[in-house]
């Protein structure tokens, strides 16, 4: 039944509209949003259980025509094992986050809108991966976006009021700019439809194809923007830190990968459809992603450096994890700057898949590392590094959990941000058959950023964590804490205060979503069958054409 | 014979079993985990010692990751056997010396597991026959190292010694996995099928070195992986991790200088040698190149670094780099000598090496200081520790009949016909040795002297050292003994020593494997000369130990020390990082929108230029009058608004402007817009005023050329919406979506009562939004309550801070 | 139906109205940005009303009526809510501009990204 | 005086909001004529310009209008008959019951096809021929997404209206 499309997002958006409905009772609240949270993980599930499972196969796509309007001219949701993996490691995130808002945000907050907007959040997300219509694209990035709008702000303050006046104006002007792409694309080609539009393209006999390089470019601009790309990564340092953690870590893990998610859907699948010469003066090609190729490889290379070198020097925990997640969508980006102009139909594969690995591992590692310093911050009540230190002996669990995160991004084996790092650095490689000079240009790019990587997280190490413990670590936490458990816990008292409960949730959280980057590692196999299933459906246009335009044929026979 | 596939499971898990039940162990055992430890290993010890008796070789292979062509693989042959042997061997003396040395000390529990995990890490490097395997612990022996050398969390000096050996060696060790990645590339390449399996690589070595230089990329490969191998063997210039990596606790430095981590580095030389080197091999190809010129500057500058030590351990770990820069040299030259040179040279290293450390820690133990300055005529206090170091310290000197010197004799020999062969420039190979083995020379002499001669007056009560501290390095004493017999009665290759080591040239060397043994030089080769030659000039230059020591330390200071340049790197890192950011991100919207909005302006026109596109020439002016006095209005209005002198000027102009475009609406004949429009332009120039009422008359001067800079940008949008515009009125795409939606959505004249397949409703837009794309109007509305929502966040959590 | 014919006029005024609105953008006082997106969205709007053609019948039918000849009605669904959303977002900006104000006693966008003349 | 001083002085509805016996008058029989354009607005919108937004918008505006005119307390008090909540607060409550009604009834209307095994927001449109008075009588499903939205619309507007008013 192709209802198992639309259920992540028909259960995010019912929950959304109860935790509305129910705010006057906190607690029924709270267990509906929970619930919620559960289901869209059991819906998620359910989805990729029904396109990728069983792993290895090269999956299916089913489409769900919306209000029963076959495709093109209704608006249809696509679920592919792209989209189905994307919405799997958002749901994974997301309910973490979200079991870790629970405990964080102050009961206030929570009754007057979090969960609504935090829902509705996930909402925008689900949508966005599953849309197969680019006007449904912009409404779902509306939604995700007043509801981050407003996430970034939750806690007033000078520091937040005035992240979240960057963070809104820049995405205005985003959304701005994307009704214009969308609106050039609508008049040059005629329709809305993403299949329809490759179709169209591809054809291009009833349009004119040359115009849409020019838009989609504009287009481009837009998904830079959202995946916070160097030089669109203005917003993004001041909204994390202002943002509270939990909302953090939903922005840097999965809001971000929207973005990601948009270039690879619409450029790899439906603009790379079009044939279109295209002449720059170190490039040719027939596609736009000849195009594309070197834009992407440019804003990648921009982004690790800017980022990696960003966050080495930084005076506080969050703003310098903040920095690492620009470098980070560098590297996300890189491989698919690669596997734009690869020849090979293998390298682009990889290319998209290294990508998608990659993204999921940094979803999973950054949320882990915005939550654990959420909770030092809760804990300590600072996350500056001259307050910090010495940390790793008095709360050993939540060190553990943030030393596990820096390391899988790091691309320490066997934890899955290795396996990210492998597939990038494999994917550059594997360029050496095209082009010598860009794949030895990728390899320094990612091996510089690996290097900065290093410097950066274990310089955060070192400051909050080792080290003797800073004026805010001995106030707060003069005894050794624990957490959920206690291990060799041979010196000193455990700390106990009314917090102790939420502190020791926090941390569970953190320790669930380390392990889980240990799992992943551990058996990537099923990790990189899906994320290969997903590379394949990515680029595989025609496929995702006849499953968009030949099933709507099928059905409008049933409905007429 | 075929190793069995549980036993090798067995050694290299069983560690990092043991690691993590620890922990709970710790609860049980207290301090006497140290022995639960050193059981583990023994255990392991006694595992290898059986594959290796039943004189195993082969591969055990298990599936890990199928759909990339990963597996969870071992190869079983002497090279990995004598790794495994030196690790798990001096694991189980390096744990049980831990029981005594770390008493009393907090973080045992931590110690003992990071330990172990070091232990099985070691293990796994020696024995993975998989690129991928072998990485995964390759980068933990880095990691658990990380977590040792940081043992003392508190002390500034283990931090920056932890983040040196992470930076220097996990970045050394990213480099040396491209470095496989080039290989598995060139295997695709060469065979059927691409692999990551070592032994694969190994068999069809000639294939791939073939792929490797068609493609360029040899010299790439063989410098990446290097790179990897070079980082964590601690080769010239990034030796500069292992002499601070002495912040570890001493029986961590001694299992780090002696058996792990940085014999991981000579390992994957010694392992990929028979890949980059066939039998044919030129003398001087690209690999000798490399190695042994990397091996002998290595050797040579690490060892006149350890005499310009003042610490005992500091001494002791440039000369760890010293002597595996003489290992590396040896498997650099491509000659039977230097395969046997650097096999045998892995073996007594340990051996000597283990027990200084273990040396230096009773040392420091005992006597408080290990400031070489302060310490001599230890021998009254430690008799015992001072035979062993005696014995260590000749053999790491390479004085006959100790071990060391005939694996430095097999060095000379592989150097001197190196030298001979090449010719010329070749002749330096020889030289250098020497001349490096001479400093190795003084500084070996140097450590044994401090047990000798007169006890230095500011030493205070030197305790005994406990039994558990002391029979570990006993144990290696003899060990070193040994040997030195096996090879000074010049035993045949079938003695176990022998044999053993013949096993590992095996591994090291193309090509068939022959018999190992040495003996006592008994005529005067070149090479005995050379050693004769060092020993004399040695012992000439003793007596000036101190102003050698005071002259290289005066030259050694700026650049010419590659720590300068490494704080240099990471200090300039933070510096360049602390000063550039806040000019970048510098909080002013105006430089955040103006990079975007430059950077969608050139992507556009670079898209359109790029594509081609062509503007459409004018066909005259498309719009009828009203139209254009409406957007005339419009446009002044906009420009009102640009130029207003105050708020309410430039809301009132604004408002024009948003009737204008209502109007607009109505002409293009959208009514529903037009409504709208009219009434939300009202509602927003109500809520502009109320809070306008609430804000400064700030207008904020306007600088002149802030105001040239934003009109250019303003003027490039502009052309960008102006060429955008105009390219896309003039396209005519067949067949818009839009005709069906207007066909559909009325009432069809034949019609069932209850119909789902035709809007049924004569105001299309209406339909279009209720119907087709109601999807989009569900998110539209979620927009609109959210709206509210969010403003009513702003207003009342005003004041509420995230920690509370 | 659609566009088909270059709109050089709509073209101008379009692209005069957004460099309008990024200058407003640029200025320092935090009132004038938030104009300047509403214009810049303002346009956008027309923007796509334009490409519905300008010539035409509004899109309503009668039961059974035909639909020949009308202006494109999906646009202006299209742009009916974008019109709605850009008044809950100009609204967002306007409250969100008058909490910085009381957060930080000014409008002035260098005094808020700490570079106070 | 500063921003400080200004948010801080007390709100004073009677001295601000010293409006005309005209402007009163006009308003009381202005508004009921928008509120009535609002509703008619929304029930044709399906056949004639019109529908959940617009008239929600037009509602919107006739209640800001009063607003303007009479003050939000005598809005809320007289016109609404409701006693402002606990934390002083407008009567914000009722309208974020509107909103969240509005999405829920949305949402309901487009659950409730799949139910029967269509899509969903599957909109039908039911046709009954011979009614009385009427000689055909058409009732769409969209309608009730329709009062969906104009309930959202509503109640997000007024909710804003509220707020930013009271500030």
């Amino acid at each position: 039944m192709s209802t198992v499309v639309i259920a992540p997002l028909l259960v995010a958006l019912v929950t959304a509209i109860a935790t509305l409905v129910t705010r006057t009772n906190l607690t029924v609240q709270r267990a509906v949003s929970l619930l919620g949270g559960v289901g869209y993980l059991a819906a998620a599930a359910l989805l990729f259980r029904s396109v990728v499972l069983p792993l290895g196969s090269a999956g299916r796509t089913i489409v769900y025509q919306v209000s029963g309007w076959q495709a093109p001219f209704g608006i249809v949701l696509v679920a592919d094992p792209l989209s189905a993996f994307m919405v799997g490691f958002a749901s994974l995130v997301s309910l973490g986050a979200l079991a870790y808002s629970v405990l964080y945000v102050d009961a206030y907050g929570q009754k007057l809108s979090y969960h609504t907007l935090y829902h509705f959040m996930v909402v925008g997300v689900t949508g966005s991966f599953l849309t197969g219509d680019i006007f449904n694209l912009f409404v779902w990035f509306e939604v995700m976006l007043m509801s981050s709008y407003i996430l970034v702000l939750f806690y007033s303050g000078p520091e937040h009021t005035r992240a979240a006046l960057n963070y809104v104006v820049l995405n205005l002007l985003g959304s701005a700019v994307m009704l214009l792409a969308i609106g050039g694309l609508y008049a040059t080609t005629g329709t809305l439809n993403m299949a329809d539009l490759a179709q169209r393209l591809a054809d291009g006999s009833n349009v004119a194809v040359t115009p849409v390089l020019g838009l989609s470019a504009v287009l481009f601009s837009v998904f830079a923007l959202k995946a916070g790309l160097v030089p669109f990564q203005f917003w993004v340092p001041a909204a994390y830190r202002a943002a509270p953690a939990p909302v953090t870590a939903m922005l840097a893990g999965v809001v971000k990968k929207v973005g990601v998610y948009a270039i690879v859907r619409l450029y790899f699948t439906v603009f790379a459809a079009a044939s279109l010469p295209v002449s720059l003066p170190f490039v040719s090609g027939d596609s736009v992603l000849a195009f594309f190729g070197p834009v992407m490889f440019l804003m990648a290379t921009a982004s690790i450096v800017l980022g990696g070198v960003g966050a080495v020097g930084r005076t506080d925990l969050d703003e310098l994890l903040a920095y690492s997640s620009i470098s980070q969508v560098g590297f996300i980006l890189l491989p698919l700057a690669v596997a734009a102009t690869a020849e090979s139909a293998a390298v682009r594969t990889l290319g998209v898949a290294a990508t998608l690995v990659y993204a999921f591992n940094h979803a999973l590692a950054k949320s882990l590392l915005f939550l654990a310093s959420g909770t030092v911050q809760e804990a300590v009540g600072t996350a500056r590094f001259d307050q910090l230190g010495g940390l790793a002996r008095r709360a050993p669990i939540l060190a553990t959990g943030f030393l596990l995160g820096a390391l899988t991004l790091i691309g320490v084996p066997p934890l899955s941000g290795f396996f990210g790092k492998l597939l990038v650095f494999q994917t550059a490689a594997g360029a050496f058959s095209g082009s010598a000079a860009g794949a030895g240009a990728a390899l320094a790019v990612a091996l510089a950023g690996a290097v900065l990587t290093i410097a950066y997280y274990t310089r955060a190490w070192n400051d909050a964590f080792w080290g003797a413990p800073g004026p805010a670590v001995e106030a707060s936490l003069p005894g050794r804490w624990s957490g959920p458990v206690e291990i060799g816990a041979e010196e000193g008292e455990g700390t106990t205060g009314s917090d102790d409960f939420a502190l020791t949730g926090q941390v569970t959280v953190v320790l669930v979503l380390a392990l889980a980057a240990v799992g992943f590692g551990i058996g990537f196999d099923a990790l990189y069958a899906s994320a290969t299933a997903a590379a394949r459906a990515a680029l595989d246009t025609q496929g995702y054409v006849d499953a968009v335009l030949g099933s709507a044929a099928a059905l409008a026979g049933v409905v007429g | 014979m075929q190793p069995t596939p549980e036993v090798v499971l067995a050694v290299v898990f069983l560690p990092f079993v043991a690691a993590a039940l620890t922990p709970a162990v710790f609860r049980v055992l207290g301090e006497r985990t140290a022995y639960f430890a050193a059981a583990t290993a023994l255990v392991c010890f006694g595992l290898v010692t059986q594959l290796s008796l039943a004189g195993a070789h082969g591969t055990v292979s298990y599936e890990w990751i199928p759909s990339l062509g990963v597996s969870l693989a071992f190869y079983v042959d002497g090279l990995a056997l004598l790794i495994a042997f030196l690790a798990s061997g001096v694991g189980v003396l390096i744990l049980t010396y831990s029981g005594g040395y770390m008493h009393g000390e907090p973080g045992q529990a931590k110690y003992y597991a990071t330990l172990l995990a070091f232990l099985g890490s070691m293990l796994g490097v020696a024995l993975a026959s998989d690129l991928i395997s072998l990485f995964v612990f390759w980068e933990l022996t880095s990691l658990s190292s990380f977590l040792l050398i940081g043992h003392y969390t508190s002390e500034s000096a283990s931090k920056y010694a932890a983040r040196k050996s992470m930076l220097i060696t996990v970045s050394g060790g990213l480099f040396m996995l491209v470095g496989f990645l080039l290989l598995v590339w060139a295997s695709g390449q060469a065979l059927p099928e691409s692999t990551y399996s070592l032994v694969v690589l190994l068999e069809n070595a000639d294939a791939i070195r073939e792929a490797l230089t068609a493609s360029g990329l040899l010299v790439p490969a063989l410098v990446l992986v290097g790179l990897g191998a070079a980082t964590k063997s601690a080769q010239v210039p990034f030796h500069i991790w292992l002499p601070n990596a002495m912040e570890a606790p001493t029986p961590v430095s001694a299992f780090l200088h002696s058996a792990t981590m940085v014999k991981a580095g000579v390992y994957l030389v010694g392992r990929l040698r028979p890949l980059f080197l066939s039998e044919e091999a030129p003398l001087l190809g690209e690999w000798t190149l490399l190695f042994a010129i990397l091996g002998l500057a290595t050797m040579t500058v690490a060892a006149i670094l350890a005499v310009s030590s003042t610490d005992i351990k500091e001494l002791l770990a440039y000369s760890t780099a010293s002597h595996l820069g003489l290992i590396v040299a040896s498997f650099g030259f491509a000659n039977e000598y230097g395969a046997e040179a650097g096999a045998f040279h892995i073996l007594n290293h340990a051996s000597f090496k283990a027990a200084l450390f273990l040396v230096a820690g009773i040392v420091a133990h005992e006597a408080g200081t290990r400031q070489i300055s302060k310490l001599s005529g230890l021998r009254k206090h430690l008799p015992v520790t001072a035979a062993i170091a005696t014995v260590a310290s000749l053999s790491m000197a390479g004085i006959p009949p100790f071990n060391g010197f005939y694996s430095k004799e097999l060095l000379f020999e592989a150097a001197w016909y190196a030298g001979k062969e090449i010719g010329g420039l070749g002749y330096l190979f020889p030289v250098v040795a020497v001349f490096g083995s001479v400093f190795t020379f003084l500084y070996s002499v140097k450590f044994a002297s401090l047990f000798f001669g007169e006890e230095n007056d500011n030493l205070g009560h030197v305790h005994s050292p406990p039994a558990t501290m002391l029979v570990p390095p006993a144990i290696l004493g003899l060990l070193v003994l040994g040997i030195s017999a096996s090879a000074t009665l010049g035993l045949g290759p079938e003695t176990p020593i022998n044999a053993f080591v013949g096993h590992v040239y095996g591994s090291v060397s193309p090509g068939d494997p022959h018999g190992f043994s040495v003996h006592f030089p008994t005529e005067l080769s070149p090479y005995a000369a050379m050693s004769a030659v060092t020993i004399l000039v040695g012992a000439a230059l003793f007596p000036f130990y101190d102003r050698l020591h005071d002259g290289i330390n005066a030259l050694l200071r700026g650049p010419v020390r590659a720590n300068w340049w490494y704080d240099g790197a990471v200090e300039g890192l933070s510096a360049t990082s602390v000063r550039t950011i806040p000019s970048v991100q510098n909080g002013l919207l105006r430089t955040y929108a103006t990079w975007a909005l430059a950077s969608v302006t050139v992507l556009a026109l670079g898209g359109y230029a790029a594509a081609g596109v062509s503007l459409p020439a004018f066909e005259g002016f498309a719009i009828t009058l009203p139209i254009f006095l409406v957007l005339l209005v419009a446009v002044v209005g906009a420009v009102a608004v640009d130029i207003a002198p105050s708020h309410v000027a430039g809301v009132l102009t604004l408002s024009i402007l948003g009737f204008m475009v209502a109007i607009f609406y109505i002409l293009a004949d959208a009514p529903d817009l037009a409504l709208t429009q009219l009434v939300v332009e009202t509602l927003v120039l109500v809520i502009f005023l109320l809070v306008l009422n609430r804000l400064p008359a700030f207008y904020g001067e306007v600088n002149r050329s802030r105001a040239a800079r934003d009109a250019v940008l303003a003027l490039a949008v502009g052309a960008t919406v102006f060429v955008t515009v105009l390219v896309t009125t003039a396209a005519s795409p067949a067949e818009p979506i839009a005709g069906f939606l207007a066909e559909n959505a009325g009432v069809p004249a034949e019609h069932p009562p209850f119909f789902t397949n035709a809007g049924g409703g004569g105001n299309i837009v209406n339909v279009i939004l209720v119907d087709f794309r109601a999807f989009d109007t569900m998110g539209e509305i979620s927009v609109v309550a959210m709206t509210a929502l969010a403003i009513l966040t702003l207003i009342r959590m005003r004041e509420r801070g995230e920690t509370q | 139906m659609m566009g088909g014919q270059p709109q050089f006029v709509l073209a101008a005024v379009l692209g005069v109205l957004f460099a309008l609105g990024t200058y407003l953008v640029l200025r320092r006082d935090v009132v004038r940005v938030v104009w300047g997106i509403t214009i810049i969205s303002q346009s956008a709007n027309v923007y796509l009303v334009t490409m519905g053609g300008l010539s035409g019948f509004a899109p309503i039918t009668g039961h059974g009526g035909s639909a020949e000849s009308v202006t494109d009605p999906l646009v202006q669904a299209l742009v009916l809510t974008a019109i709605v959303i850009g008044f809950g977002t100009t609204a967002l900006a306007l409250v969100l501009t008058y909490r910085v104000y009381e957060e930080h006693g000014t409008i002035d966008m260098y005094e808020l990204g700490g570079h106070g003349e | 005086m500063s921003g400080r001083e200004l948010d801080n002085r007390p709100y004073d509805y009677e001295g601000d909001r010293r409006t005309t016996v005209i402007s009163r008058t006009v308003t009381r029989i202005v508004v009921p004529l928008i509120l009535l354009t609002a509703v008619s607005l929304l029930l044709q919108g399906h056949n004639l310009p019109g529908g959940g937004f617009i008239g929600a918008v037009l509602t919107a505006a006739a209640f800001v209008l009063i607003y303007v005119i009479f003050g939000l307390e005598y809005v809320q008090t007289d016109v609404l008959r409701m006693s402002p909540d606990g934390d002083g607060h407008s009567p914000v409550g009722a309208y974020r019951w509107l909103f969240g009604g509005g999405l829920a009834l949305a949402v309901l209307s487009g659950l409730t096809p799949i139910l029967f095994g269509y899509e969903f927001l599957t909109q039908g449109v039911w046709f009954f021929k011979h009614v009385p008075l009427y000689e055909e009588f058409e009732v769409a499903s969209a309608f009730f997404f329709d009062l969906g939205v104009y309930a959202t619309v509503v109640g997000a507007l007024l909710t804003v209206a509220a707020e930013v008013g009271t500030e």
